[in-house]
Parts: C-alpha cells; structure tokens; sequence
C-alpha cells in the first residue's frame, strides 16, 4: 500500500494485467507515440502519460500506436476481442466518440446478444472525459448517458484511485466490453492504493460518507465535489450520506433506495447537460421504487443544456460546483 | 495448382447450396415465412464460394447484410441458418439475430452485419489476432461497392497496411448498392484503383467466375501468410435480384437484368468442368439433389420448430454476466 | 381536409415547402434512386416511399442521391445550411447513426454556441425509427435520446399524420437543426391533413385525451398504444389523460407537471431501452417539480435493457405493448 | 499572372501576422494568460497564406485545430482572434470557441475544429452551396496529414467528386499527426496518391513556398470554377513547434528540428522579393513593425476586455429560438 495518483493507478493495473495475461494487447492513437520519427519511439505512453513505460516494457506487438481512424481502432479491438485477444482500445477524449459510436453501439454492445449469446467481446475502451480544462465544446464532455443507455456495455467512472485500479483491473478481466471512463480532473488526485493486483466488482457502489438526512448521488469527478459539500454541510449538524455507485452500468440499484429508504432526500450530481442524463436516470428510479421513502422533491445538479463553453467564467459555472450542489441541498432540506 | 474431383465437388456443392437456398429463401419470404427483411446473393454464388474455399475454420470472415451466401461458402449449415432465418429458437443465434445478424463463430464466421461498412474494421481486427499469435491464418472482410464508400471501409484499409495484418479485403462489386449503380457512387475511375491508393495490391476478378476467384484468393492467401500484409480483390459480380425481395428494380432495364443472368455462374461451372472432363453429369446432378433435399428438410424443420419464448429468452445473453 | 397517410403527410410537406422556398434541398440515399442505372432516375423517393415524386418534379440540382458516406450527408447539410441553403438530409434508419454521429453531436447542435452566436444550421434530418419490423438489433431502434441530450439539437417525434405534416413544416422552416424522427410504425397510419401547408410549433404538447385519474406521456408510434388502454380503461370508469409532447427537445415541461397536477399519477411509455431514456427524464422532470402531486409512484413502460431480438415472439414483448402499459396503470392506480 | 506589389506586400503581411501572432500566443500561453489547450501555425505560414490569398470573403474555408493561421490568411481580424483564445467576451466567438473553435463566418471562414477530420465533410457542403448557387466561389478543406486517415475525410473526398462540387482539399502535411510521423500512420505510398485514386488531382506542393502554393492554388481556383469538381494539394509543410505549446517533441531529433526551421517560409519569402527586387527591405520592415504593434495592442486589449458573464452568457446562443 502506497499514495499513488488516479493515473499512476491506471498505469499501474495496465502493466500488472499486461505482465499476467499475455491476450491483453494496447491499442491507440499514440499509446507509444514517436512511431516513424526521428527520435525515441514509446515516450509518450497517452496525452496524459496512461501508457507512460508500457511500450518499453511490452515492446511494438502489445502496445500498437494507430493511425487517427477512430472507428478502425474500435472495430481491430471488436475484432480481436472476438477472436481470443483481450484488447485495451485508447479513445483519447470521450468526445471523439462521434466518429466511432457504430462500432461501440451497434457492433461490440450487441454482438453477444445478436448471436444468440454464442459470441464474447472481452475488451476495454479507455477514455478521458470531463470539463474544467478550457477544452471547450469539443474536448470537455463527459458523455457516460450515451455508454449507460446502449444495452451490452458496462460503463465504469471511477471517482479516486483506489477505485481506478480495482475498477480497471476488473474491466480488463470482464468478459463483456466495458467503457472504462477516466476523469481528466482526478488524474493529480493521491490516494492509498495497494501495490497488488484486485479487483471491484461492478455493479457494487461505495458509501463514500454515510449519513442520515439527505442523500447525495454522485459519479466520478462529482464525488470529491459531493463530499466536500457534505463536510459543509456537516458543520451545521446536516448528516449527508453520499453514495458513489462506480459503475453507471450495472448501476448499484439497491444501494441508492437503501440509502434513500434512511435518509428520505435525494439530490444527484451529475456533470452532463441535463436531457436523458444519469441524473434524470436514477431520479426516476427512485421515483419509481423509492417513492415511499421520498419526504422531498428530487433534486438534479447538472450542466446546463448547453455546449461547454471555453471561457473559464463560463466553464465554473457551466459544471456542477459546490455553490450549486449547496443550494440543491438547501431546497431538498427546506422541503 | 489443380483442384481435385472433391475439391470441385465441394465447390460446386456450396454455389449449388447458396443457390437453392436462396431461392427457398425468397420463396419463403413471398409466403410470410421469413419475417423481416432478406437480401439475398442470388448470382454472386461464385464469389463467396471462391474467396472461402481456401479457407478453414480457424480462419475468419466479416460479412455484410447479404450474408447467406458466406455462411455457405464458410461452411455454415443451412439447418441453423434457415432456423436462424424464421426467428427460430434453434437457429444458430437462438432467433434473435435473423438474416442480417447470422453468426457462426465455431466457422470462423464473424457475423453477417446490418451496418454498410460495418464489418471490415472487425476483420482488420481478427487478422490483428492472427499477426499476433502467428497463427499462419487470415480473416476476410466482405464489402459491397456501395459500402465501399463508407468511411469505417477506407480507415481499415489503412489500418490494415499499417499493422500489416493478414486481412484480405474481398469487394463484391455487383453493380449496385441499393438502388444506386457503383459508376454514380464510387467517384473513382474504378474501385481498384482507389483501393490501390492505400498502398494495398487489388485485383480486379471476374466473380461470376469460381475459378478465377479461387485463384485469385489463392495469391491473396500466399501474400498475406507470407506476412506482406492486406490484399485487395474486386470481384465484378452481378446483383440477379433486387436490393431487397420485392425491389421492383425499376431502375435496371429488363435488358440488363437479362444480360446479368447470362453471366449464372452456375451453368459457367458446369460447363467448364463437364467439358474438362473433370466431373460428370451424374456427379453434379447427384449433387442438385442431396442440396435440393437438405435444404428441403431445412425449410420443413424450421417451420415446424419452436419460436424463442419471450419469458425464457428475452432478456438473457446480454452480457457474460451483468455484474 | 382530407384523408392521408402519415406518409403522404411527410411527402406533402416536403414538396409544398420545395415549392415556396428554393434554397430547400433534399439529400441523402436514393432519394432520387435509380443513378447510373440502365433503367429510371427518381422512382424510389426514398426506401419508404417519403420523396415518391419529389425528384420528378424538383429534378436532380435539388435531389440529391449520395453514396452511402452518412458522415460527408450530415457535413454537406452541415455545410448548405451554414452559407444560407435549407438541407432537409435523410438518415435511412436512425440506426445508422453511429456512422454520423460525430456530424450530429459536435458539429451541427455545436456551432451556434462554440461560434457565440454568429452562425445558424437550418437543416432538418429526417429518419426512420422503431422497431416491430422484425429488422434485428441494427434496424429497429428509436434513439431519440441520444438527439434529446444534445444541447442544440431539436427533436421531433410525429406520432400521427396531422402532425407529421406540422411538425416538418415547422422543422424546415426553424432556424436550429431539427431531428425529424418518423415512425416506421406509423408510415400507413390514416387522418385527417389539411391541404395547405401549416406548422405546429414545436415544445407544445398535445393533450390526445383528457383524463382526471391518471396521466400517460407516450410519444410517436407510442401515443395509439397509449390511447388504446386509456379507451380500455375508460369501460372500468378510469379517466386517464394522454399527453403526447410531439417535440422531445424543447419538452412542454409545463403540460405534463399540469397534467400530473390533476391527476397526480404518471406512467410514461417509451419505446426505447430504460437507461437514461426519456421515459426517465420525464419521471425525474416530475420527482422534481411535480412531486407534491404525486400520489404514486411513477412508473416508466420501456424496452427491456437489451438490443431489439429480431423473432418475432421477442418483438413483440420487446416494445412496450398494451398489456405491459395496462400492468403500470393499474400498479399506479392501486397505490 | 505576376503579383502586384501590393500582392506581394499583403502576403508578406499575412504570414508575418500568423508568425507574430503565434510566437505571441506561445508566450501568453506560457505566462497563462491564454487557458486551455493551443496547436501554434508556427512555420506553415506559406502553406495557409498562399491557399488563401485569391479567395474572397465569399468563399469559404473549413479548419482545424489548428486554425489560427487559416484565419488569419483568410482576413480575420486579429485583435477578435485574440480576444477569443483569451476567452473574452468581446472575442469573435464571444469566448465560447477559444482557439479550437475560432470562427468568423462574415469573412467566409467555417471553424477551426477540434473533431480531426470534421470540416471536409462540412467544406463539401458549402461547395455543394456554391454548385447550387453557380456563385463561381469555391470552399476550401484544411486536412492535416494525421486527420487524412479519418473515414469523414474519405467520404468527402468522394462525395465531393460524386457531386462534383467546388470543393479544394488542402491536405498541410506537415510530417506528424500529435507524435506520431506520417510515415507510420499514412500506410499509402504517399498522401497525395491516395487523393488521387478517388479520382480528383492531386498536387504535391513546397507549403514552404508562399509562391509555389498560391501558383497551385490558382490552378485549383481555375478548375474548381470552370466547374470540373473538386481538387487536391498536398502542402508539404514542417512543424517548428510540437503538437501542442509544450510537447517536448523528444520523438524527433534536434537535428530534424533544425533542419525544418531552415525552411522557414518568411525568410525565403523576403529572400526571393528582395533578390527580384519586388519589395524593398523598408517595406517588408515596415510590415513587421505594423504587424507587430497590432498584435502587441490585440495583447493588450485582450488582457484588459471583459470575461463573459455566466449570469447573461452561459445559456445564450445554444438556439436560434428555443421553441
Ligand atoms: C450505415 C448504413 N447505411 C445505409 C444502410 C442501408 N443499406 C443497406 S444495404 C445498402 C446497400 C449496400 O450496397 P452494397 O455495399 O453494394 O451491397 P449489396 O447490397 O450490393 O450486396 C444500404 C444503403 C445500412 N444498412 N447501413
Ligand atoms: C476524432 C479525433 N481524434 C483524435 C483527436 C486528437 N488530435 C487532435 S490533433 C491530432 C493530430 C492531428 O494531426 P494532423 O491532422 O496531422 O494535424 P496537425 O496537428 O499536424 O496540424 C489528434 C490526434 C481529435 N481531436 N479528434
Ligand atoms: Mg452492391
Ligand atoms: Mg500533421
């Protein structure tokens, strides 16, 4: 057990799972990087250094650097997961998904099911996602509605680095795809994470901080966010429960109504536009299950249904932060 | 190199297959037997069959959404495919995959896929595993001309030269896709020559003609086992029925539809290896009748088995596990 | 006034809107039909029959026949619509979607916003959703919410003749991209349609039946379904109202939470996967503002979490039907 | 056609403005005062300057990540420019772009985009316009080498030959896509062979030489207007920086660093109108004096020009009219 980073914890599980399992190949749009330069090929290892030593360890067969063909990229991973590869595939932001959300939605999401449960697709598709870095509309979203909707994906958002590890090495030993999402926030977050391989299971939340007035819902770059204002609210003698479910599918179903069942209050966080989002998921299903348990209104804290803008006035704004999330709390309260 | 009698029994019997097959499909289709949609590789018989019959099971094929005809020619049987079909539980996907989702991969059969342009990304994929694990085999990628012009097509070819994997492109160039003639759609000079422009070889074949594009493939397999990466082929074949059954086809004369049957690549065979002295009536006869018979006893199972029961098989095999 | 089909609804209101504005054009594949063959050009109008005639008339400067490329179709609208043309592009099937969706997300539903409001995208696509077909998992899916969680797109989903007319004509003459869903379902469905051209503007929703007991929200080839059990419902003395939104983006928020305000329970019914649909964008809408009339839980009749089977025996079961609507209502009327 | 010393003086003042303009965002960016990420035009002057230099503000271009130098080249006016990669309110996209989404539609210039390969598709569609209106304007697409390999740019090159639209595919090879060379991610022979096999010329162009790009361009405004569809340049440019401010680049040598720097197109601009006797040296300095004050004051009145405000702006201009 050591403090490692949200990316050493990537980094970690890759090279862990890459020196037990031969089948598990890297592929990417520079997960080396120098490839046809003139200097040193494999010392880019991703744009946010994922990969970092993973190319000078495992060599040019297992950690492939590709041409920018998103769709080639995913499809090679389908293809090779099919046929007995376990492939880590890079989308390097979550917002490129546009280019190659045939081959995720409609190829290796219902493979399994289209034939008749006869096939499996044992790959990860890793990607970075997120505001907060002036990337503006094309760089900055967080798109894990599009993955949680799209029956035959499993969808993980790890909110620390303990949970990255666990929840990749997990994904990498699934049998189903698995949309591996990385916040480019957290990936300075420290954290204890053992040196060993071990694996989360999905599908299973973590109660981040318990509580017994109101629950908070929140998912990946969210959960530091929810957390903080629960220790805000904490001072005035409000006991906030939140709970981080980890993965948005299989979503932890039962551990949002148990919690609701306490608490009776529900605000979720979540940093996508509103329309068709998480927040709007699990809002209705406790509206549906927990509706018993419900004292108040259910609060959703989301981005607004616009782009993200570039400017940074506008990007604090546009994400869910601390002053909103207060004031979501503060309604679901008074009610 | 000389095929065997058996070799071009088997041949025959697999374009005899498709064909048969293909016309029950389209009659059972007529009858509200199939449900859905069906395209079917009436005329394109040689094709399929040339490119697979080199193959074995351990090598792959990525198919498209007129699919039958590869299943055949990749050994695929036709029991489980017409079951597969009707939307039958014992199909080869359990009846929930249909003709444009019809699978084997105990064949090396990756899948028919209902999205143009679909499949070869996958291919590259599977020839990526056998690079990988030298396993000396291939995996095809089957395109239309009309797909040809889907962008997930050109990116795997490019992918494919760059890893240098064994993947071996086979374009089924019947003339149409859909309702549009591949000299309006492909804006190249020829299909070929904007394959070649990726820096792969592609051969320009006859493919209503088994033995050339046995050969062909034949060059293609030494080329990509050799490890020199991709291979290209366009197989000029001819569409003898609509897009889909029912296609009023309005847009092809009856004179060109008249000249396409001419072409049979059926007929072609049996005379070429009649002639050749190389098999005899009998034997081909022989032949039209166990075909006719199996895929008889197929149609008359498939109607008389069970549909999927929504309680039981609706919701399974989404996932490995979902957990 | 007279009687027509939804889709002589659609035809009408393309070739009446080709007629009064000349910068309207219409592309996609085999609108026309027939290019480079031996035989006629412009006799498919479409693989539904949507543009029968309108190549004859328009000719081959307007109709545009591509290869099938649904990237560079959505871009090239893209392109005509930001230097002054009207496209109206057509997407055979939603389901191909994911070959495009790049053009959809970040291009066409961006430019507004990233451009600080100095550019305009008057384009409609128009494509052909749903399933009960027996097309298989890649031809029989809905997807509205994956255009209904897009900032910047507008979403409409005609679920009658009357409206189809309406609502294209208000999608071709609007200033924002339009998703002009139509219902595969719903393509002989029969109604009375003016003559004339008409618009129906777009976040009003339509009450299709008044009801005192219990609200249904059901959109496009969902509505009849929902009309039918209300009309069942009716012999039991059970008023149920039917709120048909017809525009998914903007949502006519005000017409549901008023209909629940009367009612005081809600079952929404949609033809899609459950996760972060749009049924559940509705229940959250109303465990927001309309939780203090609700009576009961509110219940959401979606497909199950899977890709659409293709037997027909699965089919059937797959799409929310009349018994699995009449299982809600009643669940909601018993609490 | 020789150029006017007007041409020539105001070419010079385009590729000296994107140079000052850049080297100045390298050192705001630096000192934090630019936020987010910036991909410099550095050393690509000639190739941007010289594909714009006969359009008109009715023509339109389609950019990239890369877009500060096509702006600029297209007559954009900088001290927008700057506002906008400083996110100000006052910036031409009212600091909700920033530099990847940098766009003036009045001057005929589509976007930068941040999608790689997302304007040519959108540059077909407003040749499409063109064909449509018989304007005699033309659209132009910026492609870098690495985007090339995108299926979106494939289907537009096909697209725009199909619709033989008045499209100009400008492909800025400047020998990386991020950290990886063309070399490896381009598996054709060469870029522009594979152009050509769609069936448009292609042209291999110096995009180190203002005049040997605009002499290209020329013959590519000529074709596009006389109405024979679209065509193609590969400009060969280098890269002096890395991808982004700050990629320490250790995949290339200081040696091939060095030597891409010995290609700088200003200095061989100035070499060649000097020798020519075309411009004097007090006017090509007069130019960067101008042009180095205009950027200075774009700086100055960035720093000190208003954020958007979140209360008025952040949920305006996603519609027309939400309705
Ligand atoms: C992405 C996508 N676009 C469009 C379609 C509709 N479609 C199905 S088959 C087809 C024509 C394909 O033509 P081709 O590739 O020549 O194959 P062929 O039918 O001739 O065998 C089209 C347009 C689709 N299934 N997927
Ligand atoms: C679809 C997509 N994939 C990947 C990226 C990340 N990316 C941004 S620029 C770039 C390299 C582009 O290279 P090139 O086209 O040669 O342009 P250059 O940077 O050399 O000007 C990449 C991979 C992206 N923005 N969009
Ligand atoms: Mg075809
Ligand atoms: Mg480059």
């Amino acid at each position: 057990m050591s403090k490692k980073t949200y990316l050493q914890a990537i980094n970690e599980a890759i090279k862990q799972e890459m020196r037990r399992d031969p089948n598990i190949i890297v592929l990417g749009e520079d997960v080396a990087g120098g490839q046809g330069g003139s200097g040193e090929v494999g010392g880019v290892g991703s744009v946010f250094g994922q990969m970092q030593g993973v190319y000078k360890e495992f060599g040019p067969e297992r950690v492939i650097d590709t041409p920018i063909s998103e769709s080639a990229i995913v499809g090679a991973a389908a293809g090779a997961a099919l046929t007995g590869l376990r492939p880590i595939a890079e989308l390097m932001f979550v917002d490129f998904v546009g280019v190659c959300f045939d081959q995720i939605y409609n190829q290796i999401a219902k493979f399994r099911y289209m034939f008749g449960g006869k096939a499996k697709t044992p790959m990860v598709l890793r990607t970075a996602a997120g505001a907060g870095f002036r990337g503006a509309a094309q760089h900055s979203q967080t798109l894990h509605p599009l993955f949680t909707m799209v029956p035959g994906l499993k969808v993980a958002m790890p909110s620390n680095p303990y949970d990255a590890k666990g929840l990749l090495i997990q994904a990498i030993r699934d049998d189903d795809p698995v949309i591996f999402i990385e916040s480019k926030f957290l990936f300075g977050m420290e954290g204890e994470v053992p040196d060993e391989a071990y694996r989360i299971p999905f599908g299973e939340a973590h109660i981040a901080r318990e509580g017994t007035d109101l629950t908070f819902v929140a998912f990946g770059a969210m959960v530091p966010r929810a957390l903080a204002v629960a220790a805000e609210l904490a001072k005035e003698n409000v006991s906030v429960e939140v709970v981080d479910p980890r993965t948005t599918s299989p979503l932890d179903e039962e551990a949002i109504l148990d919690s609701v069942g306490k608490t009776g209050r529900l605000v979720v966080i979540d940093e996508s536009p509103p329309r068709c989002s998480l927040a709007a998921d699990i809002a209705g299903l406790v509206a549906d299950r927990g509706f018993r348990s419900l004292r108040a209104p259910v609060k959703q804290v989301t981005c607004p249904h616009t782009p993200v803008p570039f400017a940074p006035a506008l990007e604090d704004e546009y994400m869910p932060n601390p002053r909103r999330i207060m004031e979501a709390a503060r309604a679901v309260l008074a009610a | 190199m000389q095929l065997s009698r058996d070799d071009l029994k088997r041949a025959y019997r697999r374009m005899v297959t498709i064909r048969i097959f293909e016309e029950r499909v389209t009659k059972e289709f007529a009858a509200g037997n199939i449900p859905g949609f069906a395209h079917v590789y009436l005329g394109q018989e040689a094709s399929g069959v040339g490119v697979c019959f080199d193959l074995t099971d351990e090598d792959h094929i990525g198919s498209t959404h007129r699919g039958h005809g590869h299943c055949i020619a990749k050994g695929v049987d036709v029991r489980g495919m017409m079951h597969e079909i009707m939307g039958k539980r014992d199909g080869l996907c359990g009846g929930k995959g249909g003709s444009m989702h019809i699978a084997d991969l105990s064949k090396g059969m990756l899948g028919a896929n209902a999205i143009v342009g679909g499949a070869p990304p996958i291919a590259v994929g599977a020839a990526l595993t056998h690079k990988y694990r030298k396993s000396g085999r291939v995996a095809v990628a089957f395109t239309g001309d009309g797909a040809s012009n889907q962008g997930t097509v050109f990116e795997a070819l490019n992918m494919a030269v760059v890893l240098k994997v064994p993947c071996i492109f086979a374009f089924e160039n019947n003339g149409y896709g859909e309702h549009t003639a591949v000299s309006y759609a492909c804006g190249a000079p020829s299909m070929a020559e904007r394959v070649r422009g990726f820096g792969l070889p592609c051969e320009v074949v006859d493919g209503m003609d088994f033995f050339a594009v046995q050969a062909a493939m034949k060059r293609a397999l030494d080329h990509a086992r050799a490890g020199n990466g991709p291979y290209a082929l366009e197989l000029q074949c001819k569409r003898f029925l609509g897009h889909f059954i029912g296609d009023p086809q309005a847009y092809r004369t009856p004179e060109e539809l008249a000249e396409a049957r001419s072409h049979d690549p059926i007929p072609k065979f049996r005379r070429r290896v009649l002639e050749a002295g190389l098999l005899d009536e009998a034997d081909l006869d022989a032949i039209d009748r166990e075909v006719g018979d199996e895929v008889e006893s197929a149609v008359a199972s498939g109607m008389a088995a069970p549909s999927p029961d929504p309680a039981k098989d609706l919701t399974r095999d989404v996932y490995v596990k979902y957990a």
